[in-house]
């Protein structure tokens, strides 16, 4: 039995992570039982899901943690109880808590899209809103002052759970994700400061929802913006113009190696350890020298990792 | 709960002057006034018209679920179900278009038909089981909550033109404003005349103040409170709607602080949570003094765990206004 | 029959000077006084809305006074709560109930003062001590009981357990007989006797004269929130008091004449609810005044709320000749039948809104065009019922709450004269109503009937059922025992039915 | 809400079968032992002693809050700042210590001073400014939400061994039980003897059932309300306690679902939203119910949106039994 345990139940890149999962499952004959917090950020919700799911005899537990910190002791209780766990897309803190990773690294593919956008800019005085997660979520900080960093703006440490800032960040919003929320909070930016011209964006929902904001401003020629994830939805807005750039991640690849791992552990006990990156690629139709990034159609074909 | 311990419903056109003097809504709209005041000095992007026209805009779907709230709250209940029963309807209205290829005003029937069947079960379990309307509409969350999610995880994109009309735009001098604020406003002004000027709304009063009387004064309370329960989840079916408008898109993500946030709405108008005692005309006021704060706040720069901590004491601030505007009665 | 202690006043205990008192749009009281002795029991008379409810609500520490001052002993004192008058040693049984619903009678005897053992409570003394009240009063009911269970006679008992309990030098009772039949009444004439032995002084405010006279010493007169006067029971005669009261002479305050009786209105046979109601049956006509009688808990309102389609029952009735099967109050008003309920509050008004719509709820329709109420038509009519009923309202846009007891009583006699009722109930009709209003309440029920209307009325007063009713039923544990013509009825004669072969207490 | 509309909140001793016979939770009850005996056929996991330490532990944390949740409703108030109460006085607890290297018990006094001061302003606001207790909660839920975060929003992992007590487990027979369980449970037999047979805990029922009798009757209200609030605080604070006992951290994203969570128990619980009835023990069977429903499903390997389509219509169900074994009366 293997158990997954995702961050929500509704983020397409949890749901696409579930899907690998299943099928690897089904293909090796074993049984996935899944779990995931209420919200984003939720630790109790997945320590719950963790409990019952090594008390259904799960002999692993494949998780995408919610909190990297506050996850740990309940992962080494369920360690001690003989499962082997490996956290997915997420590392934990301190690393060693799990027993192998496999993921994206989140600061590098912040780095990709600041370095893209650096590049794109062109010179242009870049006056930049961020569409962020919310506080304490490491994924949003790596994400975040890896844009930065890749932009030249700010130098940060790539496992701080602390957002780190710049002069020309003018506007900074938690959207949870959200494209409501990222849409609302964009609006606000700009009637803040209507001059903004590159928006960084946690995922692409929040993309999105900018994008309706910008639009309704008459500004989609003037800004560009920049996000995470690569998912089917999100190249296809890199395929329309809304999404200038965006890093994609291969959430499937994570899901079908993190199965085939438990199983090989429950049948010959041997287990898996240390980091595995599952890549991260540039997505964009407008390429920048010096900086590596594939075109769209390699997107679609490859969003969050389908065949 | 003295905040609306004042007079009539209904304050009659002809003593105009005394109506006044005990205008309802009085404290929500002098907090909503001072606010405004108050974020003109801090930020001088606030006083536009643009920006009213966001604020409004960002207050259309919590302002349109908060219609049906209040008059579930007038009746003494409470719906938490709104959020999630807009967002299923949402998601139906978009996804039976762009993946089933149904006809784009069907599909929009079948969502509000959607809507219709979960209110009459929340009025059903409440009336004649004799649940309390909390823990029935904890329920409805819940499953509506999944239902979203079994229909569709991903956001549906492929949204029929028709279905944006409420997000467009005509201009009044040189603000935009959209078509869904229009509708929100309709919706007030209808629900507002209702209340006041209508056997049904009466009814709705009645029952809200005691059951008991109004069922031996004639009225059948069961069907009053199904048909509240109804008409509200067609307001949010309704919402749902303008949501999509305002998104272009079908999200199932969205609704799940529809009822915290509605409820706060009304509670700022003025409304008591104990029924039989509200303004409907508050709610909207009450959703705006929301909005405005956070539009205020963001256009100040403020960091957002600041912006909570403001929020939550001009929350509190707000309601002590419209308290202490009715100490005297 | 008066208490012995009339003679020889004690020293005085309250002085109340000058107190007013004013509410929004309303002058409830001004330059009022009152003075009250040990072992004197004082009645407080006025008509409705006179003030009587605010003074002793201020004397109890319930409002705050505007004007005036209160001497205790001759000493002043300042009442800034009810826990400041409690401490004096004035406990208060108001007009309207102030029990916990949810609370055992036990606990709401001694709500705020339970007996502790250790932290613990005394669970055991509260019960027996309890007891021990409850039966002074002859009220048969469980300590354990909820209070939500009791009849609104039970749980007035409850209240006057619950003042009794108090450590006492002042009781004062607002309308203590309000809700009680006859039995009850004459035992807790009792209880107050003995107390006025033990020196406490009472204020005692009724309607009924003849409690006063039965029970007072000395009288005082409040009109329109202004002092009237004070007088020794013994030196006024009722018709003096009246005059007092309400400024002008009322002769025959029952202006009933046997009328022609009508044809058949309403037919009941067998009428049946378990445990509450065995095989009733009985019949109205038109323009006839029907009363029923009987001790508290007899079973007369299960009956007319069965009438009424209140509650679940099995009948065969027959209204006007035609099959009449009420699932639910609304059919009963759709054939012209109107109940006035024994508990004005609970289970008749809307405190929080206001006296138009109490007013126009159940006549909705009528003034309703295109399904729109029309505020002038809606006005008009409630104007005239404020008119036609002396309503003592600032505006019709007065919430019901702040109303006195006797004027809440009228805005739902209004709510049933605003639609066509043929067949009108009377639970109790008169409760806590001063005599001028009663009077003119027995002149519209008077008027009603010469237009055909049929009333049923249930009363615990006795004179009020034998000068009302062309004919009387006389209900005992559910059944109905015995029916009685105008001319055959006497007081006597009922309570022989009502409490069954042993004559004893009754009278 | 018929639901509770039976005997006496303190059937004495003495007729022990009287009150058997009214059993007041009886409801509840009969709702957490059906959803056993379901699970128990679905999954051969579920029955064993190890599994049901487990949903104790899981239960823990909600449970602790819904014990100052009830004595809130009781009064007829309700409170929605308990979750982020709690998890500020966590972050407090832990991070005390961890960053400012204060004495891990002064940190635990700290935070359980910071709690009281949010029940007192609870309290106050409610009594002295009259506001409704779910505006008022709701403002102080935010200003905590906020502190917590401008406090540290990283996870504070070095905590000192002395809070780890309540997750530390001794053995009974197999099956090892944590403190904290037990910390709950005598915290609940507490609570119930003090609203069952103490003059406080009375004067909370008839705050709670009749305001203005309990005034008239020389209760001071005022008093009895702050009590009720700060102790509910308290409750939050030692819940805090628990939790940092069983995650072994303090995290700063905690919380925010407590307070529908613990109404949940409360009302599944039996006690009645308008105050004045209800049961402390209904509150921890119906925070059993919700635990043994999420386990549950869990074993049987449910897909999560499915659980929780299961959980609202179990929510519906339980309450139904309940107010169906009272119907009666
Ligand atoms: N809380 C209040 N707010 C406004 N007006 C009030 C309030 N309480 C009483 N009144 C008004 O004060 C006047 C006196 O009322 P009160 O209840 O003292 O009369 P009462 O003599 O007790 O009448 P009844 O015999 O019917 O009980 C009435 O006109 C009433 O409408
Ligand atoms: N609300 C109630 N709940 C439970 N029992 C009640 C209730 N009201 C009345 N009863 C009981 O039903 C029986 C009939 O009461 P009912 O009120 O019909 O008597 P009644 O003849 O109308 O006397 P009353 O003068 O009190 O109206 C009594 O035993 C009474 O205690
Ligand atoms: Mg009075
Ligand atoms: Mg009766």
């Amino acid at each position: 039995t293997v158990g997954l345990i995702t961050k929500t139940e509704s983020n397409p890149f949890f749901v696409k992570m579930k899907e690998g999962a299943s099928q690897e499952a089904k293909r090796q004959g074993a049984k996935l039982l899944t779990g995931a917090g209420a919200k984003d950020g939720d630790n109790e919700g997945q320590v719950t899901a963790l409990e019952n799911m090594i008390n259904a005899g799960a002999k692993g537990i494949l998780i995408t943690p919610s909190d990297t910190k506050a996850i740990v002791p309940a992962l080494q209780r369920a360690r001690q109880q003989g499962a082997l766990v490996i956290a997915l897309d997420t590392a934990t803190e301190p690393q060693s808590a799990v027993d192998a990773l496999f993921a994206t690294d989140n600061f590098k593919a912040g780095v990709l899209i600041g370095q893209w956008a650096k590049a794109a800019m062109a010179g242009k005085k870049p006056v930049i809103a961020t569409l962020d997660l919310q506080p304490g979520i490491t994924v949003g900080a790596q994400r975040h002052n890896g844009f930065l960093q890749g932009m030249g703006l700010a130098k940060a440490d790539p496992n701080s759970s602390n957002l780190v800032t710049a002069p020309q960040v003018v506007c900074s919003q938690d959207t949870h994700g959200d494209q409501a929320e990222g849409q609302a909070a964009m609006e606000n930016c700009l009637s803040k400061n209507p001059d903004i011209n590159l928006v960084y964006t946690i995922n692409e929902p929040a993309a999105f929802g900018a994008y309706t904001a910008i639009r309704a401003a008459g500004k989609e020629k003037d800004i560009l913006i920049v996000s995470v994830d690569g998912g089917c939805r999100g190249v296809q807005g890199v395929v329309d113009g809304k999404i200038a750039a965006t890093s994609q991640q291969y959430p499937l690849k994570m899901a079908t190696m993190g199965v085939q791992a438990v199983v090989d552990y429950a049948k010959s006990g041997k287990k898996v350890s240390g980091y595995t990156d599952t890549g991260v690629t540039l997505i964009t139709d407008k390429a920048q020298p010096g900086v590596p990034s594939k075109d769209s159609k390699f997107g679609m074909a490859n969003c969050w990792g389908t065949k | 709960m003295s905040t609306v311990a004042t007079t009539s419903p209904a304050p009659p056109r002809t003593d105009f002057l005394r109506s006044l003097g005990s205008f309802p809504i009085l404290g929500p709209v002098a907090a909503l006034i001072l606010a405004c005041i108050f974020f003109a000095t801090q930020s001088d992007r606030f006083l536009s018209g643009a920006n009213f026209s966001l604020i409004l805009q960002q207050v259309v779907v919590v302002g349109t679920l908060a219609i049906g709230q209040t008059l579930v709250i007038l009746t003494g209940g409470i719906d938490l179900s709104n959020g999630m029963i807009m967002a299923l309807s949402s998601v139906l209205m978009t996804g039976l278009y762009a993946n089933s290829g149904m006809d784009p005003y069907l599909a929009v029937l079948v969502g509000m038909a959607v809507c219709v069947a979960f209110g009459v079960v929340n009025g059903w379990l409440h009336t004649f089981i004799g649940l309390p309307p909390f823990i029935v509409t904890l329920g409805t969350y819940s499953i509506a909550y999944s239902l979203v999610r079994i229909y569709t995880t991903a956001t549906i994109t492929d949204v029929p033109p028709a279905l944006n009309f409420f997000g467009d735009t005509f201009r009044i001098g040189s603000t935009a404003i959209t078509y869904g604020t229009v509708a929100m406003i309709v919706l007030y002004v209808i629900a507002w005349f209702v209340l006041r000027s209508t056997p049904a709304g009466r009814a709705v009063y009645a029952v809200g103040d005691n059951p008991e009387a109004a069922r031996l004064a004639g009225i059948h309370t069961g069907r009053v409170l199904i048909a509240v329960y109804t008409i509200a989840a067609i307001s949010y079916g309704i919402a749902g709607l303008l949501l999509v408008g305002r998104m272009g898109v079908g999200d199932p993500n969205t609704g799940q602080n529809g009822n915290l946030e509605s409820i706060t709405a009304v509670v700022l108008g003025g409304t008591s949570l104990l029924g039989g005692r509200g303004y409907i005309m508050g709610t909207l006021v009450g959703a705006l003094i929301v909005g405005v704060f956070r539009n205020g706040l963001q256009l100040m720069g403020i960091g957002s765990n600041y912006q909570v901590l403001i929020t939550g004491v001009l929350v509190i601030l707000a309601a002590s206004v419209d308290y202490l505007s009715h100490r005297g009665k | 029959m008066r208490a012995a202690t009339a003679e020889g006043p004690g020293k005085v205990l309250l002085e109340m000077k000058g107190i007013g008192k004013t509410f929004p749009g309303v002058k409830a009281l001004q330059g009022v006084s009152l003075t009250v002795r040990e072992g004197q029991v004082h009645a407080l008379l006025g008509e409705n809305g006179a003030g009587k409810s605010t003074l002793i609500k201020i004397l109890s520490g319930a409002y705050a006074k505007d004007e005036g001052e209160i001497l205790w002993e001759g000493k002043p004192v300042a009442i800034r709560g009810p826990e400041d008058a409690q401490a004096l040693g004035i406990s208060t049984i108001y007009q309207e109930f102030n029990l916990g619903r949810q609370l055992t009678v036990a606990e709401n005897i001694f709500l705020g003062q339970l007996p502790r053992k250790g932290f613990r409570v005394d669970w055991k003394t509260a019960r027996a001590r309890s007891r021990e009240l409850l039966d002074r009063l002859g009220a048969r009911i469980s300590v354990d009981a909820k209070v939500e269970r009791l009849s609104v006679a039970e749980q007035q008992l409850v209240e006057i357990a619950k003042a009794l309990n108090r450590k006492t030098r002042l009781l004062v009772m607002d309308e203590p007989s309000a809700v009680l039949g006859e039995g009850d009444l004459e035992r807790l004439f009792e209880v107050v006797r003995s107390l006025q032995q033990q020196g406490i002084g009472i204020v005692y405010i009724s309607h009924r004269l003849v409690e006063i006279f039965a029970l007072a010493d000395e009288v005082t007169v409040l009109k329109d929130g202004r002092y009237v006067a004070t007088k020794r029971v013994a030196d006024v005669q009722m018709d003096d008091l009246v005059r007092l009261m309400i400024g002008r002479d009322l002769k025959d305050v029952y202006p009933r004449r046997a009328t022609p009786a009508g044809p058949v209105l309403l037919e009941v046979k067998n009428l049946r609810r378990p445990k509450l109601v065995h095989d009733v049956s009985f019949h109205v006509r038109a323009g006839e005044i029907v009363g029923f009688s009987g001790i508290t808990g007899s079973g007369r309102t299960e009956v007319v709320r069965a009438v009424f389609g209140a509650d679940p029952h099995t009948a065969e009735m027959t209204m006007e000749g035609r099959p009449y099967r009420p699932r639910s109050p609304k059919d009963a008003i759709r054939s012209g039948v109107a109940l006035v309920t024994e508990d004005r509050k609970g289970q008749g008004l809307f405190l929080k809104l206001n006296v138009a719509v109490n007013t126009t709820i159940s006549a909705i329709r009528s003034v309703t065009r295109g399904g729109v109420i029309r505020r002038a038509k809606e006005s008009a009519l409630v104007e005239k019922m404020i008119r036609d009923l002396r309503i003592k309202t600032p505006s019709a846009r007065f919430l019901v709450v702040n109303m006195s007891g006797g004027n809440q009583q009228k805005v739902i006699l209004a709510r049933w004269l605003s639609v066509h009722t043929k067949l009108l109930i009377m639970d109790e009709p008169t409760r806590g109503i001063d005599v001028g209003s009663k009077a003119e309440i027995y002149q519209i029920m008077d008027e009603l009937t010469k237009r055909g209307v049929g009333i049923i009325m249930i009363s615990s007063e006795l004179p009020e059922v034998l000068g009302m009713s062309d004919r009387i039923y006389v209900m005992r544990e559910g059944t109905i025992v015995g029916e009685l013509a105008r001319g055959a009825a006497s007081e006597e004669a009922i309570m022989k039915y009502a409490v069954g072969g042993e004559l004893a207490a009754a009278g």
